[in-house]
């Protein structure tokens, strides 16, 4: 039996929208081994959460997946029926969204929003749901859970949000969690904690994970892959090492050197010139080339080919076939 | 960046807010939630000053209560000397020209039925007399300031990432170059590289305009950067306050240690080892006598449990309320 | 007698008949209400003194046994004796003068106080005799004492309880429950002077619903109802089970001007719309359930001739738009003022219809009922329509009281005035001769078809409709009737 | 919650004085003399005269009024003018009815109502939709009274399965029942329309919300997702609706109590305002008022069970 | 001066473009929508009728004929039928357009505004909740025919006032219904984030509050036109308004009641005219709310 859990070949994604189609997602392939931790990381509107969306089936009402196949433990995601796709959600694969305010029902009681999986997959008594929705609670750090299941999601601090959706995710011990950023609204002595536990069930479960996040630190200490995101496009994947030791894109090389230092106060923040181009530019070869330093004539009309680095590590970048033949250095643009 | 004249701008006199908890058949209230208990600072003109401090110790609801979107329960927020919560009326739209906020939610704070480009106009229509084409041009620099394009105009909040949203907020708090803003949660949801971008445009505007910050954040990392003064709470109590410089390389209130100790660093296999808080979490409708941290802190004694902590000023500038600081420092 | 010989048939079919009314009565007192559905009831608790035979039209003693005039203003009644109230008090001359003083009495208010009004005293002369004094003579005496308003009430009972709710009187039945706004329950009075009635149990249901009455007589929920609008008559003609009686009856409907105003007061003004008005066309939208006529005074009534039906101004489309263009009538715009019930409401669209055409100018303007009697009764309209149910069958109660002129400003609406006529009338009233009144009545009468105030729209029918079980049911021209002789097979 | 209820019943009391004067006020305005009514076209003006006299009636108009409150502070509302019955009685033997028929229309309304509104949301344009759509315009479109005589004649007529009309058992019995289900749809259909409608839309609100995702990334039944998640969010308009029209049904009907004969509060203050039965039509109207506004409170506090971020205070 | 006037010249394309384009996007989003471009062809029939009813009637629609009355419909020269006077219902209905609509419009528009208003400041000022929902209450408890006597006996009786008194029945309605959404809406943080902006309450109110309150207020529009046309029967059988013979829809179905059981399609043309503008008006509204929501995909 293989270890693979989740293989994710050529999604792309769209929406419809009054200037015509949008790709969000433009036919990116990946995959999740079980016990294995995929992060997500890219710019900010790059098509996380949308490719995060996508694999759960549970898109905005105008975006639809156009292409592409989403394997999961054998299983095209993509042709289940709703009904199947349902039973799968919740049970198999979790998602822990992006904004804990809204994904939260504000007129039902956290205690309910917990408990509803437990019941729902685990066919388990209102009384023992409740019992390990406190758990749960207690385990993600929330303090007196007894009372925080009564409560209401306004009246939870962003944090605590994100915790309820993160032990809602957790609930059912699921094969696949999606975690798009779970640990924004979170101080840094409850996101270790958070990481831990999750860690904890990767172990217990052999859990595969998808982590969406910005913070490298969190890369760093999460990791077993890595795949870098750039206007809806994968640009880099490899294995975390590779990728922080040496990253071979220029956006990659360009994102790590953002990230502000804790341990050195004199760091200079240095942010990528311009910006993520729109959805529906039309923008020939490299979607990075207007903002990249190293850009070629071939980055502006040819999307560059995918170069394996090492066994893991691959990425998309002409510069890539010169470093290959080593003599086009020159070729660099300023 | 040694501040000669120190200017309070905005004075906050032991802030208190308190929100009642309901329950039973008739929903009565039956406690408070104490979700600040006693903040007294001043924040002087043109500094940052960092708020960090554990998810849920009442962070957003200090920063709220300051602008006046909650009822304060007890105390003062004094900005220019005028109290903010008894202004009514246009001294209200005055202020809010001076003070803005970014929320934490930035989604959840636009309104679903507007175009974010008449979102950040309105602002324009409300407090200037600018012609409907230079508004427009205002929020297209806007945009473009924040990473973002001409084109998001015309799009409502759903159809933006959540990234995005954020960065509308920002704008949106920008707009009207306020003297203060309380920046809630304002990056977090901002890839690194966008990040950085927006915090040098932060930065760029208060070496401009003398803008002042209140910068409530948990990337420890953002705020030593950002701020030159750092407040640490614990359950709606300030527990120790200093300029960044000095928190970061000596931290003394052992909660400010464990939080400093478990940032993640972002390299492979750098993991430290940290303090792990263990004991018991409090409940804030409830908080334990005495220190507020005393049933998580590995130094606590029977004095922790019995009187609370004073607020000292420790060393010049660097306040804490712990009663073993001394005995910490010496050692 | 009559009821006997049924008895053998009606084994199986209880004798129980169930009447529905459009609206609940408003008491069962007959001192102190004046609605139709009040007298039904009313008729068959209680008894008046002289009762109108349905079929001669002649006034018969009923609880009187005989009567002398031995002057014009006096009226010496013998009564019946050995007759008993249903609460025991028995029947005699001091009920009669407890009845009519209480009547009379301002400060009960009856609101058919001027029924008795004439009656200046009235004195026990015996047990069973009474005697009647009037200031003036009085000439409707005997039509005004046959009227259900007039019913003797059993002083005691008045004086014990409120009649209103819980009535006694001498008839045929007796109250049993009422339930306000529902119905009424009456059981047979086994103790009847003219020996008990057939029917056991009686209810007066309230289903204010005239479609809803006739899907329930259909249904034999409900036995009996009567006062079918026309609309409705198709209808019930269909019905397999249901029985239908049609009777010739004195209400009668007509067009009133407002004499007080120009043009109105301009007689050939009225001729010209009397001439407008296609009135045959219009009675036979009432699908049978109305008479033709001009006369005033309706053929059920006392003092009716048939000759006065033939003067007056018959439809003449002609000669109406001629006086109009003539006088200028259509320059002016008039309202047909009118409550908004359906039979009056139907009388102004045709009439409105009718005279538009002859050219004159005119609209409808309809009103709720209690404002347009305050309405008319201020004299504020141009042309109205009104009936008259004529309850007492005489012609004096009607030329008195709509056209006479004491009473502009209150039931003369069309604050009608015309010396000559008054006289007639006022004859008609003192006098107690009934040959002699029925002359002036008849005078007055023709007067008042010349004169036009008012043009006759039509004459009522009196309908009843009832389950085929139901046998020996009469409904007088007055629309009253009773159930002492009813029974069910 | 406890505050809230205290100061309904003192904002009610003021309301009542406010309505009754107010009532008062507009019957003394409005054209048309109980007088003159009582007597009908027949009576002179003598006899108007002295039944003004005997109803009180040529007092000055705030006499009448004074003398209307000091009998309502001993617990006396008056009698009426027509029928000089006490105005508390008749309309305790009416209110029975009303309320009966009431609770069935509503009954039938938030059944079919809710449940034709949710299927119309969830398939949203399709014939299903535009079917419900159809008859609930119907619904609202078609007078009670031919709806009414129609079904008599259909149910109680034809087929004869229910009774025509009247309401004279209780609803418990089986009888009661039967006499209940005509009307109670009659009425119903109105009400089930603006229900329908009004959830359909609002369900339409919600059902895009992120919360919906949530619930569905759960893996909830797709019912559960309706009947809960989205309900509860989309039930403050309905619950609005609801209330508004449990009110207006409570305050009677005339339409439906007439074609079906039932003997209930709204036939009997149109007639009293038909004879200007003052007392009647005060006394009435007092009760619709206190009605309304409990019906009101109730669904204030319905709200704050809905949506745990409304308070009052 | 003149630059002023050039400055000015440069702003009015651009705003007007604004309102145009907004206008423009919803209406184009509208008539995506199948069923509100029915609506749309049905209000738009029905206007014609009213407007060019002399040219479509095919009769006088006053003019009686007691002969011929109650003629059913598809009879030779009435191809609606006659009613109970012989007066032909098709022209009847092409001129009662004009009195319903204008009638049922005027009625909804004016209770509109009164309860919208009401609505939102009792919804977002908790001080003037109790006030104004006693009001309302009071409203609700005032008997309408009383009011509608009332309203004859001080304003007289018109088709503006006929108006009136049924925008006053359904001011109370319409308040509670906005107030409920207001009590939700003003909790949500983006009414907080516009208050810290410094936005006026009318402000808040009015650009958002009630955008995210308008679908109960569209259905509740919508759907009262039907109880706006049925009613003005009631009022004009009291005298207030339209009288007979005066052709309107409400009257129409009154007056054939009373012969449902002979000639059924007295009641049943104008119920059908009724409901057919009742569902074009709410399929509208539909497709309105659905045009307004900007999380509605309308393409799928
Ligand atoms: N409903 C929608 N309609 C149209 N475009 C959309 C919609 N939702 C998202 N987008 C666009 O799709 C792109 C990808 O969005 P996505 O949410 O996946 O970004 P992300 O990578 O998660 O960013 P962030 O880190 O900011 O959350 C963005 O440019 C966004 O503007
Ligand atoms: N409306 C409310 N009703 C009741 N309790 C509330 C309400 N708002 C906040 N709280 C409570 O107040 C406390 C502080 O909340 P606050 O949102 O200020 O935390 P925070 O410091 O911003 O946390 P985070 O970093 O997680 O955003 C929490 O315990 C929260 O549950
Ligand atoms: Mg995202
Ligand atoms: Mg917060």
């Amino acid at each position: 039996m293989s270890n693979e859990l989740l293989y994710v070949t050529n999604l792309n994604t769209a929406f419809r929208t009054a200037d015509g189609e949008l790709s969000a997602v433009r036919g990116i392939s990946f995959s999740v081994d079980k016990g294995e931790t995929l992060c997500i990381v890219g710019e900010s509107g790059c098509g996380k959460s949308i490719t995060s969306l996508s694999l759960m089936g549970l898109l905005p009402s105008n975006g639809y997946i156009k292409e592409g196949s989403i394997d999961f433990a054998g299983r095209n995601l993509t042709t289940l029926s709703k009904e199947e796709l349902r039973k799968v959600r919740g049970k198999d694969i979790s998602m822990i969204f992006q904004e804990p305010m809204t994904a939260l029902n504000p007129v039902l009681t956290i205690g309910y929003q917990l408990r509803e999986p437990l019941m729902l997959h685990k066919k388990i008594s209102k009384r023992e749901a409740n019992k390990q929705g406190i758990d749960l609670l207690k385990q993600v750090g929330i303090p007196y859970p007894e009372k925080r299941m009564n409560q209401y999601s306004h009246e939870l601090s962003g944090g605590m949000r994100q915790r309820v959706m993160i032990a809602i995710a957790l609930a059912c011990r699921p094969q696949l969690l999606i975690a798009d950023e779970p640990t924004t609204a979170l101080d840094v002595t409850i996101q270790a904690q958070i990481l831990d536990l999750i860690q904890d069930l990767k172990d217990d479960l052999n859990m595969g994970v998808i982590m969406v996040t910005h913070d490298m630190g969190v890369v760093a200490e999460v990791a077993d892959k890595v795949m870098v995101m750039y206007a809806g496009e994968k640009v880099e994947e490899g294995d975390v090492e590779s990728i922080f030791n040496s990253p071979q894109h220029p956006y990659t090389q360009g994102l790590l050197r953002s990230v502000p230092d804790v341990d050195d106060p004199s760091f200079e923040l240095e942010a990528i010139p311009g910006s993520l181009p729109n959805l529906n530019e039309n923008i020939t070869g490299c979607r990075f080339h207007p903002r990249c330093p190293f850009a070629m004539d071939c980055c502006k009309t040819e999307s560059p080919k995918e170069y394996d680095v090492n066994g893991t590590h691959r990425v998309k970048c002409w510069l890539q076939e010169v470093r290959e033949d080593g003599s086009a250095r020159e070729k660099v643009a300023t | 960046m040694e501040v000669l004249e120190k200017k309070s701008l905005l004075k906050l006199d032991g802030v208190q807010k308190y929100f009642p908890i309901k329950g039973g058949f008739l929903k009565r209230v039956q406690g408070h939630v104490k979700a600040v208990e006693d903040v007294s600072l001043d924040v002087y003109e043109g500094e940052s000053i960092g708020i960090v401090g554990e998810s849920g110790c009442g962070k957003s609801t200090l920063g709220r209560t300051i602008l006046g979107l909650e009822d304060i329960t007890n105390g003062k927020v004094l900005y220019k000397d005028s109290e903010i919560q008894s202004l009514s009326g246009s001294k209200w739209k005055e202020l809010t020209k001076e003070m803005q906020m970014i929320f934490q939610d930035p989604y959840a704070s636009l309104n679903p039925r507007q175009r974010i480009g008449n979102a950040l106009e309105e602002v324009f229509v409300m407090h200037t007399n600018l012609s409907s084409s230079e508004r427009r041009q205002k929020v297209y620099d806007l945009l473009k300031e924040v990473g973002l394009k001409e084109e998001h105009y015309d799009r409502y909040p759903h159809e933006f990432s959540g990234g995005q949203r954020q960065r509308i907020g920002i704008a949106r708090a920008i707009a009207l170059n306020p003297s203060v803003i309380i920046c809630d949660e304002a990056v977090s949801a901002l890839d690194v590289s966008v990040q950085a971008q927006v915090l040098k445009l932060l930065k760029n505007l208060q070496e401009k305009y003398g803008l002042t910050y209140l910068f409530i954040s948990h990337d420890l990392g953002v705020v030593r950067y950002f701020c030159d003064r750092v407040v640490v709470m614990y359950l709606g109590n300030t527990v120790e306050l200093a300029s960044s410089r000095d928190l970061y390389s000596n931290p003394l209130h052992p909660y400010t240690r464990a939080l400093l100790s478990s940032i993640p660093r972002p390299k492979v296999g750098a993991r430290k080892d940290r303090i792990r808080l263990t004991g018991e979490i409090p409940n804030p409708a409830n908080p334990p006598s005495g220190c507020p941290f005393h049933t998580r802190c590995p130094l606590a004694t029977d004095i922790c449990k019995q009187a609370k902590p004073e607020w000292r000023e420790i060393e010049k500038d660097h306040f804490v309320a712990c009663h073993h600081v001394e005995q910490e420092v010496v050692n | 007698s009559g009821g006997s010989d049924g008895g053998n048939a009606s084994t199986d079919v209880p004798q129980e008949l169930t009447y529905a009314s459009t609206s609940d009565a408003v008491g069962l007192s007959p001192i102190m209400t004046n609605d139709s559905v009040s007298s039904r009831i009313i008729e068959q608790v209680y008894e008046t003194l002289f009762t109108r035979n349905p079929e001669t039209m002649e006034v018969e003693p009923k609880l009187a046994e005989s009567y002398e005039t031995p002057d014009e203003n006096t009226w010496v009644i013998k009564l019946k004796e050995d007759i008993q109230f249903t609460d025991g008090t028995p029947f005699n001359a001091e009920a009669v003068k407890y009845t009519f003083d209480k009547f009379r009495d301002p400060k009960t208010a009856a609101p058919r106080a001027s029924l008795l009004e004439p009656i200046s005293e009235v004195n026990v002369v015996d047990e069973y005799t009474v005697e009647i004094k009037t200031e003036k003579p009085y000439g409707a005496m005997l039509a005004a004492l046959s009227h259900t308003n007039a019913s003797i009430v059993s002083p005691e009972a008045d004086k014990a309880q409120d009649l209103m709710k819980e009535p006694v009187g001498t008839g045929p039945f007796k109250f049993v429950s009422w339930t306000q706004g529902d119905q009424v329950v009456l059981e047979k009075n086994a103790d009847y002077w003219q020996g008990e009635p057939k029917l056991e149990k009686v209810t007066f249901k309230v289903v204010p619903e005239v479609n809803t009455a006739i899907s329930m007589l259909q249904t034999g929920d409900v036995q009996f109802i009567d006062a079918i609008p026309s609309e409705q008559l198709k209808r019930v003609e269909s019905l397999k089970n249901v029985e239908i009686t049609k009777n010739e009856g004195t209400p009668m409907y007509y067009m009133g001007f407002n004499m007080n105003r120009e043009p109105m007061k301009d007689l050939e003004f009225r001729q010209a719309a009397a001439y407008a008005l296609d009135r045959e066309a219009y009675v036979k939208k009432l699908n049978g359930l109305g008479v033709q006529g001009n006369s005033i005074i309706g053929p059920k009534v006392f003092g009716f001739d048939e000759s006065a039906n033939e003067e007056g101004y018959s439809h003449d489309a002609e000669k109406a738009k001629e006086m109009v263009e003539k006088n200028g009538y259509g320059d002016q715009k008039l309202t047909i003022l009118t409550a908004n019930t359906e039979a009056y409401m139907m009388m102004a669209e045709i009439a409105q219809s009718q005279l538009t055409q002859a050219g004159f100018n005119v609209e409808i303007e309809s009103m709720e009922w209690g404002t347009f009697l305050d309405t008319t009764k201020e004299g504020n309209f141009d042309i109205t329509f009104m009936g008259w149910s004529n309850s007492t069958a005489d012609g004096s109660e009607l030329l008195y009281p709509n056209f006479h002129s004491d009473n502009i400003g209150s039931s003369n609406r069309m604050a009608y005035s015309n010396p000559e006529f008054d006289k007639l009338v006022e004859e008609s009233r003192s006098n107690v001769d009934q040959e002699v009144r029925q002359q002036k009545l008849d005078e007055a009468n023709k007067l008042l078809v010349e004169d036009a105030p008012a043009v006759i729209m039509h004459h009522g029918v009196v309908t009843a409709a009832y389950d085929k079980s139901v046998k020996g049911l009469q409904v007088d021209p007055t629309g009253q009737w009773s159930l002492y002789n009813v029974s069910r097979e | 919650m406890i505050a809230l209820i205290s100061r309904r019943f003192i904002q009610l009391v003021l309301l009542l004085f406010g309505i009754s004067f107010l009532v008062f006020g507009s019957m003394h305005l409005a054209p048309g003399d109980p007088a003159t009514i009582i007597g009908g076209p027949t009576a002179s003006d003598s006899d108007i005269a002295a039944i003004r006299d005997s109803l009180g009636l040529n007092d000055p108009f705030l006499v009448q009024y004074w003398d209307y409150l000091k009998n309502i502070f001993q617990g006396d509302f008056g009698y009426s003018y027509q029928t000089k019955q006490s105005v508390a009685e008749a309309i305790a033997i009416r209110f029975p009815n009303t309320l009966n028929l009431a609770i069935a229309s509503m009954i039938v309304a938030v059944v079919i109502g809710v449940i034709a509104g949710i299927i119309s949301a969830l398939k949203q344009n399709s014939w299903l939709d535009v079917t419900s759509t159809v008859f609930a315009l119907g619904g609202i479109s078609i007078p009670n009274f031919w709806l009414g005589t129609i079904l008599i004649l259909v149910f109680a007529v034809n087929l004869q399965i229910l009774p025509v009309g009247g309401l004279s058992a209780p609803f418990w019995t089986v009888e009661g029942m039967k006499q209940l289900i005509l009307p109670a749809i009659t009425l119903g259909t109105g009400s089930a329309a603006m229900i329908a409608r009004m959830s359909r839309s609002s369900m339409l609100e919600v059902i895009k919300a992120d919360y919906i995702r949530t619930a569905r990334s759960k893996g909830v039944k797709e019912k559960t997702v309706i009947w809960i998640h989205a309900l509860k969010n989309s039930m403050i308009p309905v619950i609005t609706v609801i209330g508004l029209n449990f009110g207006f049904l409570l305050g009677g009907t005339i339409i439906t109590e007439q074609v079906f004969a039932i003997n209930g509060v709204g036939r009997l203050m149109i007639d009293a305002i038909a004879a200007r039965d003052f007392p009647m039509v005060q006394g009435s109207v007092l009760l619709v008022a206190t009605l309304f506004v409990l019906v009101n409170l109730i669904v204030d506090i319905v709200y704050v069970f809905i949506d745990p971020r409304i308070s009052y205070d | 001066m003149s630059a002023e006037a050039v400055l000015n010249e440069e702003i009015q394309p651009e705003t007007k473009s604004k309102k145009e384009k907004f206008l423009v996007t919803t209406f184009k989003r509208l008539i995506k929508n199948k069923l509100a471009v029915i609506g749309l062809v049905i209000i738009a029939l029905q206007l014609i009728l009213a407007i060019a009813a002399p040219v479509i009637a095919t009769h006088d629609p006053l003019k009686q004929a007691l002969a011929d009355s109650e003629l059913p419909a598809f009879s030779e020269g009435h191809w609606l039928g006659t009613d109970n006077y012989g007066r032909d219902i098709w022209s009847r209905i092409v001129y009662g357009a004009r009195i319903s609509l204008s009638v049922g419009l005027l009625a909804v528009t004016l209770g509109l505004l009164g309860g919208v208003t009401l609505g939102l400041i009792s919804g977002y000022y908790r001080r003037l909740d109790g006030i104004i929902m006693r009001l309302v209450d009071l409203l609700f408890a005032f008997p309408g025919i009383l009011l509608a006597m009332l309203i004859i006996a001080i304003l007289g009786t018109s088709l503006v006032n006929v108006a009136i008194a049924i925008s006053i029945w359904s001011i109370p309605s319409c308040a509670r219904i906005v107030r409920g959404s207001v009590l939700t809406v003003k909790k949500q943080e983006y009414i907080q984030a516009m208050r810290s902006l410094g936005a006026s309450d009318f402000r808040i109110h009015v650009k958002h509050i009630l955008p995210n309150c308008m679908a109960p207020i569209i259905v509740f529009a919508t759907m009262r036109m039907a109880t706006a046309i049925l009613s003005t029967s009631a009022l004009s059988f009291l005298g207030l308004g339209a009288q007979p013979p005066t052709p309107e829809w409400g009257a129409m179905i009154a007056q054939g009641q009373n012969f449902m059981w002979t000639s059924p399609h007295m009641t049943i043309v104008p119920g059908i005219a009724i409901m057919l503008i009742v569902f074009a008006f709410n399929v509208v509204g539909d497709g309105l709310r659905d045009a307004l929501d900007p999380n509605m995909d309308l393409n799928q």
